[in-house]
């Protein structure tokens, strides 16, 4: 099954140059793709339009087989694909990361109990339990991208975006992260700069490059990314 | 919430104008030039905060949070929601420029009254109790507005009488969402930064 | 956000005819229109204001789509107000609706408010509403404003589109955790949450302006660097501004004593 | 001559971990020095320590061959010492570029004629005239960066302490940033996650890790960063 499928995205912020210019893809399920490209190429853009926070000024996006256009669209595409912020505090807004952990399943119209139980068990999932009546801004960066991570997955969506996951993380955490993502099933899109973490966890890569995904020349050499950043 | 131009008599119109005066000038006093980035930067808070549309029943309301800003800032409030005013009124036509004093004081006035009536039980005691008295001071501080509005109006005019009942009852609902809002607001400060209270400096 | 970038002129635009008249007189010659308007009573003399800033909106070629909407959301504000004034206002009766008796003197009185609210918004946005906040701060301070309060304002007007797009990413965030606003506790404290964390998050930014303030030798002054010049053409503006003013006050004499 | 000398610093901020755990170091006339460091190592507290912005809990900042420790100690090091702030939203604080560019020399008790007269110099030498009277928040995230760089240099510093400078810079933009900091004389502690320009710039590298500073393994590969990220 086809989970998304961007053909042909044009996109341009108003009075700016085009970032997307033609982007299309196809993501299946259990792949985990990865998409790389330079500062300010658009990556987060992308992502940004998969889940509608942006529209395309061109371009169709199919996610979970049917085409999608207006904003009620996209209340579907929401739930069903979790994105992953790249500055982990844009995402934390509430005092404790019980709370924010809890903030999606009650926008799924879960009671506060059936939140609460969700909260204790994805943070169980993630051995992040001891983090959950701590205060979200006073948490390090990594454990920050981990409760953000915990926060989408609480509402098990289907699909993960992840945008540079392993910012903010140390090699330990780094480490933690890598073993988790290969233990989740999701389907799994992931930007990211780092050419380490996208080969233990990428089964297909993209560049992101002039607003068109191309292949990736990962094979060609080691060190892709120092040339492409 | 906005006065406009030529609504109001002209000794309600300049009778606004002095106690803005004095109220802008007590504030500027206790605001030292150190304070004035956290200040400036607040006032850009607010003014952002002022353009959220929140739902209500099936329409839906813009926040004034002034409550909210007494809180944080004190007398400060008044010079600060002045230029929020100010900015509004030149840039986006809302409000008026001879009312720009009485509309300060409709905002900022229970702002400071809220200040010295829910900050100092804010800044101790448990977060929980804080955000019920944070509560209690954004419905006080929009209720007070809303009886300065009445007021304004019921002083320029017996014509106005039924019009200032109105604003009064029109209050009533937004009163309760300023209320929730501002307790919320105040039990995360108090949790993640309590010392956004603390400055006693800004008082 | 595009609410924020309208913080920056309505337009910027160098062809306007006063687009390069002094802002010190822009804002004293705002000021000027706004009290000379209030004072109007007679209807006569508040059309001709609102023709006045009409004229005014075509010098400054304010788009007149958007003006007009801006100043139409003012409007229905307005009339919340003013619509019970020919009713509950003692008169020679007009007209009933339902039972009710609207006198003249009521209607009058509501037009009167009308028009004196739309001439001076809309004088204000032709004549201020063109410059850069930043140059508003700057001419309030040729003006002798407080020099802190202005500095207020420029803080404020620094940060607005920061902090903005800070909020606006915070929103999204919601949003793509399936966040649609209802009339609910969860909303109601969510948006709670969101307007504290702006907060917290603007105080620890003014923290670090703070440090960089003092990196660069910070000494309890902040400078308010700016060149105004008065030139001819200035106040050729001014002239003919007051010489139309002026006639504002001479259609209301003329009027009040036929 | 040396011109900082950081002697087992220690820090940590108000009821976190320590950040820094014994952190030395010294800058040498004529140095640029380029420190490398995960998201959240430290590196920004580490320049913060060294303006006097945060007081080490333990250990000894010693900056123009003088000991550092009280407040007034710190107003001579900001004189010579210029920090140019990670994010330059933080210090472009001034409406205009004039008046940022200028914030600095009048502080030093220039004339506002021999301040102005420094602005014209400063903005002309980085090429940056175009932009002297406009609006600061309009500036576009690379010129606001430049320009955060004039201010600083405009106090004519000794060192210059850059924080991912960088950062939001597009590729035609960090190569002029190259070339200007290339020609400047100053000492330089650089921040930066990007090998390529440390690798342009640096005559030598450091990494925070752990709290602590070691040597760079630069020379090992060109895809060092890789790891060290
Ligand atoms: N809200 C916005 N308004 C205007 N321009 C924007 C906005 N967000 C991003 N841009 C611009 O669009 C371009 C693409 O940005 P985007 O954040 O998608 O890039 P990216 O590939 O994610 O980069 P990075 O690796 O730095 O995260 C950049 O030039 C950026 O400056
Ligand atoms: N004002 C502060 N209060 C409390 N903790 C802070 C503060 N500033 C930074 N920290 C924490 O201290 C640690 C080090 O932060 P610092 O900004 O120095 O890292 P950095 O190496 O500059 O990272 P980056 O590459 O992201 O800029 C981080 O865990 C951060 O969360
Ligand atoms: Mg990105
Ligand atoms: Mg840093």
């Amino acid at each position: 099954m086809c989970l998304f499928d961007l053909r042909d995205v044009h996109f341009a912020y108003a009075g700016r140059a085009p970032v997307l210019a033609g982007a299309s893809f196809q993501l299946h399920e259990g792949e985990r793709l990865a998409i790389n490209g330079h500062n300010g190429a658009g990556k987060s853009t992308l992502l940004r339009l998969m889940v509608g926070l942006l529209r395309p000024t061109a371009g169709a996006i199919i996610a979970f087989d049917a085409p999608r256009q207006k904003e009620a669209d996209f209340h579907e595409v929401r739930r069903r694909a979790g994105l992953v912020f790249q500055d982990p505090d844009d995402q934390l807004f509430c005092p404790t990361v019980a709370e924010d952990v809890a903030f999606g399943p009650l926008n799924l119209g879960q009671s506060r109990d059936e939140a609460m139980a969700q909260v204790d068990s994805v943070l169980s999932l993630l051995d992040l339990m001891y983090l959950r009546d701590r205060i979200t801004h006073k948490l390090s960066g990594g454990e920050k991208r981990l409760v953000t991570l915990a926060a989408v997955l609480a509402m098990s969506p289907a699909v993960l975006l992840l945008d540079e996951p392993t910012n903010a993380l140390d090699e330990e955490n780094e480490a933690r992260l890598v073993e988790i993502l290969q233990s989740l099933p999701q389907a799994m899109v992931i930007v990211s700069h780092d050419p380490h973490f996208r080969r233990k966890l990428a089964t297909r890569s993209l560049v992101l490059r002039g607003g068109v995904l191309g292949a990736a020349p990962e094979a060609a050499a080691q060190c892709t990314h120092a040339v492409t950043r | 919430m906005h006065i406009v131009d030529g609504a109001l008599s002209n000794p309600v119109v300049i009778g606004g104008a002095v106690v803005a005066l004095g109220g802008i000038a007590m504030g500027l006093k206790r605001l030292p030039v150190e304070r004035i980035p956290a200040a400036g930067v607040l006032s850009a808070s607010f003014f952002i905060a002022s353009l959220i549309h929140v739902p209500i029943g099936p329409s839906s309301v813009h926040l004034i949070l002034n409550g909210m800003a007494g809180l944080v800032l004190g007398w400060a409030a008044f010079p600060a929601l002045f230029v929020a005013l100010l900015l509004q009124a030149v840039f986006f036509g809302f409000g008026g420029l001879t009312v720009l004093g009485v509309n300060t004081v409709l905002i900022a006035a229970p702002a400071v009254a809220v200040h010295f009536l829910c900050a100092p039980v804010i800044r101790k005691g448990p977060a929980r109790r804080a955000a019920v008295w944070g509560g209690v001071a954004g419905a006080a501080s929009l209720a007070m507005t809303g009886v300065l509005v009445a007021f304004a109006l019921a002083l320029t005019g017996d014509a106005f009488v039924p019009a200032a009942k109105l604003v009064l009852v029109a209050h009533a609902p937004v009163m309760v969402i300023e209320a929730l809002l501002t307790g919320a607001a105040v039990m995360l400060t108090r949790q993640v930064k309590p010392e956004l209270f603390m400055k006693e400096a800004w008082g | 956000m595009s609410i924020l970038a309208s913080l920056a002129p309505v337009r910027t635009m160098p062809q306007a005819r006063f687009g390069a008249v002094d802002p010190r007189a822009r804002v004293v010659l705002s000021v000027g229109f706004a009290l000379v308007t209030v004072g109007l009573s007679e209807l006569v003399a508040l059309f001709a204001a609102l023709a006045m800033a009409t004229g005014l909106m075509i010098m400054a070629h304010l788009p007149v789509g958007s003006t007009l909407r801006r100043m139409a959301a003012m409007d229905l504000f307005i009339f919340a107000l003013i619509a019970m004034l020919p009713f509950t206002t003692p008169g020679t009766p007009m007209f009933t609706i339902f039972g009710f008796e609207a006198s003249r003197e009521g209607l009058y009185h509501a037009v009167q408010i009308a028009l004196t609210a739309n001439a001076v918004a809309l004088a204000m946005l032709a004549l201020l509403g063109t410059m850069e906040a930043v140059t508003l701060g700057h001419a309030l301070h040729a003006l002798r404003c407080p020099e802190r309060l202005v500095q207020l304002m420029m803080f404020t007007v620094r940060y607005i589109e920061v902090l903005g797009e800070e909020y606006a990413r915070m929103r999204q965030a919601m949003r793509a955790r399936g966040f649609r606003p209802r009339s609910n506790w969860h909303s109601y404290r969510s948006y709670g949450y969101l307007v504290g964390m702006m907060l917290v998050r603007a105080i620890e930014r003014s923290e670090r302006i703070l440090g960089a303030m003092k990196c660069r030798g910070f000494t309890g002054r902040i400078p308010l660097l700016e060149r105004f010049e008065m030139r001819r053409r200035d106040w050729q503006f001014v002239a003919g501004f007051a010489v139309a003013l002026a006639v504002l006050v001479g259609i209301e004499v003329a009027n009040v004593f036929v």
